[in-house]
């Protein structure tokens, strides 16, 4: 079980603060979650298309989309920061 | 090295970074950054801030941890408020006391240039009554990678 | 822009530069250095600072200027005080503000590299019951020249 | 005539805040000036010898030892400055 968690404007475009799913085996990095859940969930697809650059943490780390992925992480996308 | 980072709902007040910072002469500088919302010419109505509870703090308490490594510091103060806030409200504080002038300067821009690229806030802007979320800007992306440049041309090839 | 100078026998106040560059909106970033006594692991037992009256106001608003030619600004504090004090107290405030954090930055730092070596500030040190007038330091000349270098780069040949 | 200034360690070692002076014609330099002053005042030698580093002021600005001098100028010499 992987715990999603949107931020901002991609959270407002996916219209949910989190999704818990349970990809298919061999989906162990960001990038292959990404595109898994780009195929699964309509609403991710559409969210990501109108976001062409976001960024990635895993357990609350800024990642690379090359960053394995395992059962039990939570994986952050959200938009470029824009904080101070 | 004294650290206090905090992310807050309520309005910052201005004197509190350096009143916590003070240490009885152990340092001889202290430089303070603050940001405030601009009403870019009358445009904006309101800001208002998300950010990412828990990474939030992970990654202020890193950025000062690196800041404390590479310079010379005695303490550092980190307060970044939440919400919604109106013109001229301060929306952060940063600010670094040291023995030395130099290094509280450069310590405190660093703070500011990685809090800018890498902490997880939004922010969106009130505008003609509509929230827009404010675009990243590739300026504050270079000025962050320059520290992390200058940082690896100084190690050993 | 607004510009604040002023040199002062009695205590700053911290609060009092951010209080006065504060403009509703038209400002996104402001830098405060301070200046404090330092104990010098307790060797200092209090400080003196001597000045050329007329003359330190004239080189402040120079420098102040100066700044304002080279960066965005909207407002300059600089407040230096003189007389006896004690370890600990605020010798020297600069703070500025203007629409964007790498301006205010620049133009803080540049204000304390001048002010170090062309303003006609001279101090002393109480050290074990005795005066001891305090020597200039390279350092701090390598820093202004730094600013005037790279002007004079900018110049065309 | 020609005010000359002291300050900080050096207004200490001439034992004086200020001299007036009316140097020779030919005396038009700052260090004409202090040349002329070494000579002329023992105290003043000293304190330059005891002082070798030191800055020169002429009305109030910053000036270099080959900057003019002419009668009515105010001309002020102290160590390097130790501000902020």
């Amino acid at each position: 079980m992987i715990e999603i968690r949107f931020f901002a404007a991609l959270r407002e475009r996916v219209g949910s603060d989190s999704l818990t799913v349970t990809p298919p085996d061999g989906v162990d990095t960001v990038a292959a979650l990404v595109a898994w859940l780009a195929d699964d969930n309509a609403s991710v697809a559409g969210a990501l298309e109108a976001t062409p650059r976001y960024m990635v943490a895993v357990n609350e780390v800024l990642s690379q989309e090359q960053a394995a992925v395992r059962d039990g992480d939570v994986v952050a996308l959200f938009p470029p920061v824009t904080g101070g | 090295m004294k650290i206090h980072v905090a992310v807050t709902d309520t309005a910052l007040v201005p004197a509190q970074p350096s009143d916590w910072l003070r240490d009885a002469g152990l340092s001889g500088a202290m430089v303070q950054f603050s940001g405030q919302v601009r009403d870019e010419q009358g445009r904006v109505e309101a800001l208002h801030l998300e950010h990412y509870p828990g990474m939030t703090e992970g990654v202020l308490r890193t950025i000062v941890d690196q800041a404390g490594q590479k310079w010379h510091l005695n303490g550092a103060w980190v307060v970044h408020r939440i919400g919604t806030m109106v013109v001229a409200d301060d929306i952060v504080q940063v600010a670094v006391s040291a023995p030395h002038r130099q290094d509280a300067f450069a310590a405190c821009a660093f703070i500011m240039d990685l809090l800018k690229t890498r902490a997880p806030f939004w922010k969106k802007e009130l505008i003609d009554g509509r929230w827009i979320w404010v675009e990243a800007r590739q300026s504050d992306d270079e000025a962050a990678a320059a520290w992390l440049q200058a940082a690896s041309a100084r190690e050993p090839s």
